[in-house]
């Protein structure tokens, strides 16, 4: 299945750019995409290591680590916001 | 109405989308590109506005409904800009409308506090091809926990 | 900027006169004529505001330089108009700007606080010829008693 | 002297007019220019009885009531304000 990530400031800016496509075994839930993602590259570590930084799946806050993903699933990685 | 845009408005457009003889005090808000942002010595005239536009707009949603429910508001409104804001220009814009001034003053507040720290908007400064992110600010977290008990 | 006026005003104009590479937050509250306060079965479409105008501007400008010291505003504009006003249409408006939101709000509040009790303008309801007194709110006393501690 | 009362709101509707001119002994102050008025009408009787309605001289509310007056002093009567 296909997962879509976007990246925003800091993080975009040091990645130089705004998304990747991933291509995934069926079945992953979040906790094993993160996995997937620090085999990678180990820069996802300190994504997931910095609590400022929040998940969300298809527009929603990810609560619960083990949440299923499905083909077409939008992962945002959001530092803190500083709109306004 | 929720609305990101990437050039300047006019207040007296957004004023007119929420006239109705039900309003007695309207409270607008108005956020801008302050200068003593670029106190660094720098040549810097303006701002970058990133956004993750699905998420904010459901996010401003979201606040707008809180606000709109907790003190039975007519209207609101959100504005917010994207992309390269010049200094002094608008960067947000609130409106609330109400029969009285209590509910429109206070429930302005609540949705600038909210979406100072909730909505998907990253703000970096521009000076020449380069550009600096902005910090969060913690006094921003802590002005929005005094919603908590007044908002559920 | 105090002005009385007798006819409507944009706000972006007015909005243009205060803009300043040092303001970050600008608030806007509209006083408007509000359906409600015609509930007596009668045809009435505006209302009539009377003024003692030489008082009135002396009021008010000691109102907005109290805002003004007090939250160390870059400006406050206040303008209040006079004579016939049409349902739905402009009574009052306030624009306080300052670096920071907290300021621009809070002394926001305490313009149309101020005002509401102490300027020298006085509301009647018009229906045909005839017009009737819009009488004093108690609440809006017991509005600006919160502020005795907080500007001296 | 020559002093101007201004009537606002219920007072200048009851009155049905916005100011008269008094022509008065030199030297009142505003009490005496309190009973000068109410020998004149006992309407001013009610309006100096009502503790809701403030008086100004020159636009600076009264507060010690022996102030004296001068020529040309304008007097403004106003109940309580509804601006706003």
């Amino acid at each position: 299945m296909k997962i879509t990530v976007k990246y925003f400031s800091w993080i975009r800016v040091k990645l130089n750019k705004h998304e990747d496509l991933f291509e995934v075994n069926d079945k992953l839930n979040f906790q094993d995409f993160k996995s997937y993602l620090i085999q990678k590259d180990n820069f996802y570590l300190e994504v997931f290591n910095d609590d400022s930084i929040k998940f969300f799946i298809n527009f929603k806050e990810i609560e619960n680590e083990e949440i299923k993903l499905h083909d077409g699933d939008e992962l945002g990685i959001l530092p803190p916001v500083t709109g306004g | 109405m929720i609305r990101i845009v990437d050039s300047d408005f006019h207040i007296d457009d957004l004023y007119s989308s929420i006239k109705s003889n039900k309003n007695g005090a309207i409270s607008i808000f108005v956020g801008t590109v302050r200068d003593d942002l670029f106190n660094e010595n720098q040549i810097i005239d303006s701002i970058f506005l990133e956004c993750y536009e699905d998420l904010a707009i459901k996010q401003l949603e979201e606040i707008r409904d809180l606000a709109i429910k907790r003190w039975k508001l007519n209207d609101c409104v959100i504005i917010h800009r994207v992309g390269k804001i010049l200094l002094g220009d608008k960067i947000v814009l609130i409106i609330t409308s109400s029969s009285h001034r209590e509910e429109a003053l206070r429930s302005n507040e609540f949705v600038i506090d909210q979406l100072k720290i909730k909505a998907a908007f990253w703000k970096f400064k521009e000076f020449g091809k380069d550009s600096k992110i902005i910090e969060a600010k913690k006094e921003d977290r802590k002005k929005s926990l005094k919603w908590k008990d007044i908002v559920k």
